[in-house]
């Protein structure tokens, strides 16, 4: 009896740290609905909620002092582990962390290096150049498109492991390249987002791929106006428009965002650099019933066996953010 | 030379698109300001119309209910925009700047509690927006070389607020100038006294005068959301109500020199999209901010007296008391 | 015969009817709190407790209020010249661009107080040139000075997108902002000071520059109802003409008024860029230049009265972020959304409720009188 | 009642703006078909009354009738479908508009404007030749010279069909010879069975021109006379109340030095129009020159440009044998110091800041002076006492200078203006309408203080639009016309008839008068 009496102790001992347990997310600008980004750590964490049935607390951010003192505040309720969307929010994490080192803190798409913080980072290259790859083998003019968010070395990497993508299928291929704007408000432009595609398709681009939150909507818009192909991103956006919508490079910031609860949860959270690419599913291109007609056999072949080359090394996908260009 | 061609017309296409809200906004600031009232809340009733009109075309699908719903919505912001300064004799720019703040608020505020979605209405189905429109004989002129392209690039292929932006511009034209209410109208902005000696409530004039800015802007709006977009984004007016203000006093009041101005800056508006990371010989990368910034840097130019003087309604800005 | 309307009590004028105004903005939105289905006193109740129930709280309602005070005195002085600066948007901007500037030129090379008067001159100097140009426009060529100012505001917004994305960026970064300063190039904050006397009191934005606003608040006050130059730009204000005859120049007092105005706003730098948030950076203005507008109108244009109703925005802000912790329902933009009440009812609809208050009080009145002859 | 021999018929009719009662119980009737005169002093509440009949202000009681028969007049509209028409006497037009365009205005005969058009240039076709009133129908208006611009104004009111026409002074900015015209065309109106009232203060329009006259004073009717039984002096002497006596004991002058040159001034203004031509003249020590003129014909801009308010394009201006232009960038207040005194021809827009405190208004002008400011701040306690001083002395009540300047009526601010300029004893004093719109008992005030100054040795340039003031005050009188010094006279032998053909430079061409403000 004692000894289980114990075994209770111990697993209460648990149960309590669980008490504590209080997930907190601190969304970015573009809100939890930005059909993208934003909207996958939401999809991911509300999963958690409806299995577990912990509830969690979120704030959205509408400018820029209110990243720390939304952080600080979520600590300082109980909040553990405190998720902050975004680069932007790395020198709050950075800060708040600091102040409250008995809570778990992470951050997406950036390193903090402090001890009590998760960077989750992914290896969007990769995924990258798998879609790169398809938007070729889907294009008939040899021409495809890119339209980026925020001129920023995280899109550069976006850009440039899908230029990458597609030179390993076609060395001639001719590759556009927009970024919306240089401001926050670009991921959150769709009208100049489908201005920037329709201009694309008036210079023969049939294909294009957009990294740029909510702005993508526009540009899918117009693809979809202009019965041309795009590529989602971030989220699986396939089911935004079937037909128009190639595929979308999924960033799974779902998994890694219940990952990370689970982690806490269970006590078994790691602070450190989480690199999430093709070998852990971190990043991935979807294929489900709103795209199937649009990938064949051929392209769906030749994509598995670029990933499966990537995860062995054969293929290196250059990161452009190791060195800030784009050689490969 | 066809691709010269095509990047030209994709270009002035794009620039048609792009100055659709503008012209109608611009249309809008005319009749209010003919009328003496100064109208900087046409930036919020772009934004309110945008707004309830994609939350219609939401709800029910319907483009035209939405047009209706949003020229409602804008036509009660005018009402107010006239209470505070035609019956209150209330600051106009004050007026202006507190309505577009309340709207910019508010549309965030309704739209996260009717949709749930941070703000942003849920994206519309083809049928209900306003979509473009194929004109006849776009593929009997399609060999015609040029002519067949612009006539298809051009003039076909808009979704039907931007032909009654055109629209609005003759019709502003030929109220302002060539009827009774137009005549009343021009005269009540420069000299509300002689209007009211004459016999004509300066009131009830200014009312309509800015009722119409109203319905206008309801359209502007609603091309913003639900044809040129598939939903509402907070504040997705981005500042194109002061632009059209911009240009309006750019045309210096007059229709269509203010349509001419709502071009230009479209039009610097789509090159600044092409232009983007293009080097242009001699200048070198132009930052796109300053394309950006050009139509605000030409109005304050013109303001200043140096490209011709712009002369407003004498009686712009005051509100009519009868002098004791 | 027509009694002859009484003018209202003093009192009645500047106290009871902006009060009325911010009663009738609070019930309007209070309704529309209703209608999306929430408690509008339970929200109200969230509010002031986020606002002012603990100490933390109160630091972030007085670090709002800071910005309130520059950009409403900005807005203020102006209007005593009957100028309308709406451009206190982009004169902030500016002015925090010229705190930028001198911090990061000379943060390695100087000791802390003798950045802080350097700075507060440079975010003073950046401002007011950045009202300057429409001033003269105005003083000069004649150009309105409301649309002069939006434009300026546009093209500030520009200008610093430009510079932050292509001379201030950190090379290698994702985000459009300068470096951070060296410490010594910080204001100290709240918190901090309180500490070295030995208080303890929670970490907040809250800075020096929330004295130095009050300083500021004074200085204004002093100069508008104490000097002869405060005496000629009140002169211009109420009548034009007759400050001509009086031989006050009506195109330097724009001049002067304007530059001063704009280094009010530009003063906002100050708060933000050395006292928050150590670093040049885009958007960091974010609407306290129009929330001036409100802030001036309900101060009646009076630094006490700015002072109060900066605080009672800054409650706004504050217990408006608080709000959206405890109602997931009402966003922040519900803060706005009343912001623009506020200026409506104080601003533009600022004597709807005279009429009905003159009858009131005329009522009062002949009641009085009566008891009076009885 | 329903007398149809009568056209106009008020009775009751009362009036109040805030505390001031423009119009107590007024009652008067005008026949068919007759000129009717109201004459009054300024603030008499003619223009009120007037604007009452035209629905312009609604009386607080009282009832009017029109052609007997009762008649609510809430609005213009009202007034005009009762067939009454008013030029006011600042003209309601649309500068920017054709002459055209200002008659139609609200009298459109479709929705559509050009019908309207040709209709209407058929209609004033006939009104035109019928009276007399020939207008360019298709000329900018603000490009028409004022005698034009008040025919549009006539036309306008005949184009709505007006069988009563009212004109509010109508003659105080024409020439004796528009004036002549003018009245020639009302005679042939009345000749067609129109009824005219006009108001004016002009006693000798008076009895050249009307069948009838009412008099005002103080918001009430005095007296309503045939015009025939009657002649100006019993009209003065009921306009202000009691005898007046123009004799005000003032001694001979006894001119001493010269304070004030002025040489070859002249002043083109930015419209590019003359305003001054070459004028030449001096003030001496102890004496007061008078200015006659038509308004409108440079008085006011010689004043603002001896104070210092404006710049003249050439000349010479010596004061106190400083000479201060044309090169000197000067202002008022550099001008003040050469010890000038200034009472402005405005005092609302000028004089004063209504929405001042009074000890601020009291310092207007010299509130850069040492002794209300200290280094940097400004020195309550001097203000106020200054203020106080100066209330005392002009007897300015009430004597309360924390009241705002406002709240005064226009005797006491103007009384205040006079202390706050003639206090620091200055060498020159200029003084414009010192009695406009100013009550009788402060008027006899003021012309006395003004003659005080002139006897303690200050040099004081004077002009007025009334001629009885400047032939009381002046000691010399100099006649503008069209900016040019057309004459010169002494007061002593003065009278208005020969300053009124003075000032209509009887030899010269009717139509030379433009663009008078």
């Amino acid at each position: 009896m004692k000894i289980i009496k114990l075994a209770v102790v111990a697993l209460s001992a648990t149960v309590l740290c669980a008490g504590d347990f209080k997930p907190a997310v601190v969304f970015d600008m573009g809100g939890k609905f930005d059909k993208s980004f934003n909207e996958g750590v939401y999809s991911g964490i509300e999963k958690f909620k409806k299995e577990t049935g912990i509830g969690y607390k979120s704030f959205e951010v509408t400018n820029a002092t209110q990243r720390e003192q939304a952080i600080r505040k979520m600590a300082k309720r109980g909040g553990n582990p405190v998720l902050g969307i975004g680069f932007a929010q790395g020198p709050a994490i950075d800060k708040v962390a600091g102040e409250f080192p008995k809570t778990s803190f992470a951050i997406i798409d950036m390193v903090v290096s402090k001890p009590n913080v998760q960077s989750i980072i992914f290896k969007e290259h990769e995924g990258s150049f798998l879609v790169g790859m398809l938007a070729v083998m889907a294009s008939k003019t040899a021409k495809v498109g890119f339209i980026g968010g925020m001129d920023i070395p995280l899109i550069r990497r976006f850009a440039c492991g899908y230029e990458q993508g597609a030179k390993y299928t076609n060395s001639k291929i001719e590759i556009i390249q927009n970024m919306t704007g240089s401001t926050p408000s670009a991921w959150s432009d769709p009208s100049r987002g489908g201005e920037l595609a329709k201009g694309q398709f008036d210079r023969g681009v049939d294909v294009i791929f957009a990294a740029a939150g909510g702005t993508g909507i526009g540009v899918y818009q117009a693809a979809k106006d202009a019965g041309k192909l795009a590529i989602g991103v971030d989220s699986n956006q396939n089911y935004l428009h079937p037909g128009t919508m190639l595929t979308s490079m999924v960033k799974r910031v779902d998994v890694a965002a219940y990952d990370l609860l689970k982690s806490v949860q269970t006590g078994t959270f790691e602070a450190g650099i989480r690199s999430l690419g093709l070998a852990e599913d971190g990043v991935a291109w979807a294929l489900d019933e709103h795209n199937k007609a649009l990938i064949t056999d051929a392209m769906k072949k030749a994509v598995d066996q670029a990933k499966a080359d990537i995860i062995s090394g054969k293929i290196k996908v250059h990161d452009y953010m190791s060195d800030n260009t784009c050689k490969y | 030379m066809e691709e010269i061609l095509t990047i030209t017309l994709s270009t002035l296409a794009a620039t048609i698109r792009v100055s659709t809200p503008l012209i109608l906004a611009a249309m809008a600031g005319i009749f209010s300001e003919r009328s003496g009232v100064i109208d900087i809340s046409l930036e919020g009733k772009l934004l309110a119309g945008a707004f309830i009109a994609a939350s219609t075309a939401a709800v029910t699908g319907s483009p035209w209910l939405a047009l209706a719903a949003a020229i409602a919505a804008t036509m009660s912001l005018s009402m107010l925009h006239g209470f505070a300064t035609i019956t209150h004799k209330g600051n106009q720019v004050v007026s202006g700047v507190a309505i577009n703040i309340i709207v910019s608020g508010l549309t965030v505020v309704l739209g996260i509690a009717w949709f749930h979605r941070a703000g942003q209405t849920p994206a519309l189905q083809n049928d209900a927006r306003f979509m473009p429109i194929e004109m006849p004989g776009v593929e009997l002129l399609s060999n015609i070389p040029i002519l067949g392209d612009v006539y298809a690039k051009l003039i076909s292929g808009h979704n039907i607020l931007v032909y009654m932006a055109f629209l609005s511009v003759f019709v502003t034209y030929w109220i302002l100038f060539k009827t009774r209410f137009g005549l009343r109208l021009r005269a009540v902005g420069e000299n509300p006294s002689a209007v009211d000696t004459a016999g004509i409530s300066v009131a009830f004039l200014r009312y309509r005068a800015v009722l119409i800015g109203g319905i206008l802007t309801g359209i502007g709006g609603t091309y913003i959301s639900i044809a040129q977009n598939a939903s509402f984004i907070r504040d997705m007016s981005a500042g194109q109500g002061y632009i059209a203000l911009a240009a309006m006093i750019f045309g210096k009041w007059k229709p269509v020199p203010a349509m001419f101005a709502c071009f230009l800056f479209g039009f610097l508006d789509a090159i600044s999209i092409r232009l983007q990371g293009v080097f242009l010989p001699l200048i070198g990368e132009v930052p796109v901010q300053l394309i950006q910034a050009t139509p605000y840097i030409l109005t304050v130019v013109l303001l200043a007296g140096f490209a011709g003087k712009a002369i407003a309604p004498k009686a712009i800005g005051v509100p009519y008391v009868k002098e004791r | 015969m027509s009694q002859a309307k009484k003018p209202l009590p003093l009192w009645a004028d500047i106290i009871l009817i902006p009060i009325i105004n911010i009663l009738m903005a609070l019930t309007v939105a209070g309704i529309i709190i209703y209608l999306i289905g929430e408690n509008p006193f339970e929200a109200m109740k969230i509010m002031i407790y986020g606002a002012f129930g603990y100490d933390e709280a109160i630091g972030y309602t007085l670090y709002y209020a800071t910005n309130f005070i520059f950009t409403g005195l900005a807005v203020a002085i102006a209007f005593h010249a009957a100028l309308f600066n709406i451009g206190g948007e982009g004169q902030a901007y500016i002015g925090g661009l010229g705190v930028a500037i001198l911090l990061l030129a000379l943060d390695q090379y100087l000791p802390f107080w003798v950045l802080l008067p350097l700075a507060i001159l440079a975010s003073m100097i950046f401002g007011a040139l950045w009202a300057a140009i429409p001033a003269y426009l105005q003083a000069y060529r004649g150009s309105h000075i409301v649309i002069t100012t939006i434009m300026f505001n546009f093209i500030a917004a520009n200008l610093m997108v430009y510079l932050l994305v292509n001379v201030f960026i950190v090379p290698g970064s994702m985000i459009p902002e300068s470096r951070t300063f060296a410490d010594n190039a910080w204001l100290p904050f709240m918190h901090e000071m309180f500490g070295w006397v030995g208080i303890n009191i929670s970490s907040s934005p809250l800075n020096l520059s929330f004295a130095i606003a009050i300083i500021v608040s004074i200085l204004i006050w002093i100069f508008i109802w104490h000097t002869r130059w405060g005496y000629a730009i009140r002169a211009v204000g109420f009548s034009e003409s007759a400050a001509h005859y009086a031989g006050i120049s009506n195109k330097k007092i724009i001049m002067m008024t304007m530059l001063i105005s704009g280094a009010l706003a530009g003063m906002t730098g100050i708060n933000e860029i050395m006292g928050v948030q150590h670093k040049l950076l885009l958007d960091f203005v974010a609407g306290y230049g129009f929330t001036g507008i409100a802030v001036a109108l309900m101060g009646r244009n009076h630094p006490v009265g700015i002072i109060l109703a900066s605080i009672l925005f800054g409650a706004l802000y504050q217990g408006g972020a608080e709000l959206t912790f405890d109602m997931p329902n009402i966003s922040r933009e519900m803060v706005t959304a009343i912001q623009g009440l506020i200026i409506l009812f104080s601003g533009a609809l600022a004597y709807m409720s005279r009429p009905w208050l003159e009858k009131l009080f005329g009522l009062f009145g002949s009641i009085n009188k009566k008891i009076e002859v009885g | 009642m329903a007398d149809s021999s009568i056209a106009i018929n008020l009775r009751g009719i009362s009036k109040s703006f805030g505390a001031v009662q423009a119009n107590k119980n007024v009652n008067f009737s005008v026949p068919k078909g007759t000129i009717h005169g109201i004459v009054g002093e300024n603030g008499a509440g003619k223009s009120t009354l007037m604007s009452i009949l035209y629905g312009f202000y609604e009386a607080d009681s009282g009832e009017i009738y029109i052609d007997g028969k009762e008649t609510q007049i809430h609005n213009s509209t009202d007034a005009i479908n009762a067939g009454i028409g008013m030029v006011h006497q600042h003209f309601m037009l649309v500068d920017n508009f054709t002459a055209l365009e200002n008659i139609m205005l609200g009298a459109e005969s479709g929705m559509v404007l050009a019908k309207s058009i040709s209709h209407a240039e058929i209609e004033l076709e006939k009104l035109e030749s019928e009276f007399g009133l020939w207008v360019d129908l298709h000329a900018q208006t603000e490009a028409l010279p004022v005698g034009q611009q008040q025919r549009i104004e006539i036309l306008k009111a005949l184009y709505r069909g007006a069988k009563i026409l009212i004109l509010d002074e109508p003659t105080g900015v024409l020439t004796p010879q528009e004036a002549d015209q003018l009245f020639s065309i009302l005679r042939s109106l009345k000749n067609r069975g129109t009824t005219v009232i006009i108001i004016t203060h002009k006693l000798r329009e008076i009895i050249d021109l009307t069948d009838n006259v009412s008099v005002m004073r103080q918001g009430e009717i005095v007296a309503n006379l045939k015009t025939l039984d009657t002649n100006q002096e019993e009209l003065a002497e009921l306009m202000v109340g009691r005898k007046i006596r123009m004799d005000l004991n003032k001694k001979p002058s006894d001119p001493k030095e010269v304070l004030l040159t002025v040489k070859d001034l002249s002043f083109t203004d930015n419209q590019d129009i003359q305003r001054l031509d070459s004028i030449s003249f001096n003030v001496h020590a102890g004496e007061i020159v008078g200015i006659a003129g038509i308004s409108g014909n440079g008085q006011s801009e010689l004043l603002e440009i001896l104070s210092g308010m404006r710049h003249c394009t050439e000349g010479q201006i010596i004061i106190n044998n400083k000479e201060i232009s044309p090169t000197d960038e000067t202002d008022a207040q550099k001008v003040r110091q050469y010890s000038v005194g200034h009472v402005p021809e405005d005092r609302l827009k000028r004089g004063l800041i209504s929405a001042f405190m009074t000890n601020e208004s009291s310092i207007l002008g010299y509130h850069k002076h040492s002794k209300f400011n200290n280094i940097i701040l400004t020195n309550p306690s001097a203000i106020k006492k200054h203020c106080l001083h100066l209330m005392e002395s002009f007897d300015v009540r009430p004597k309360d200078p924390s009241l705002k300047s406002a709240n005064f009526s226009g005797g006491n601010q103007q009384k205040l203006i006079l202390a706050r300029e003639m206090d620091p004893k200055p060498k020159v004093l200029l003084v414009g309408q010192p009695t406009r719109g100013v009550d009788i008992g402060a008027i006899e005030f003021i012309h006395k203080h003004i003659i005080d100054m002139r006897d303690n040795g200050s040099a004081v340039l004077l002009v007025s639009g009334e001629l009885d003031e400047l032939i009381s005050l002046a000691d010399r009188i100099l006649v503008m016309f069209e900016g040019k010094i057309v004459g010169e006279i002494e007061a002593s032998i003065a009278d208005e008839k020969t300053l009124g053909l003075m000032m209509a430079n009887a030899h010269t061409q009717e139509s030379t008068i433009e663009q008078a403000i």
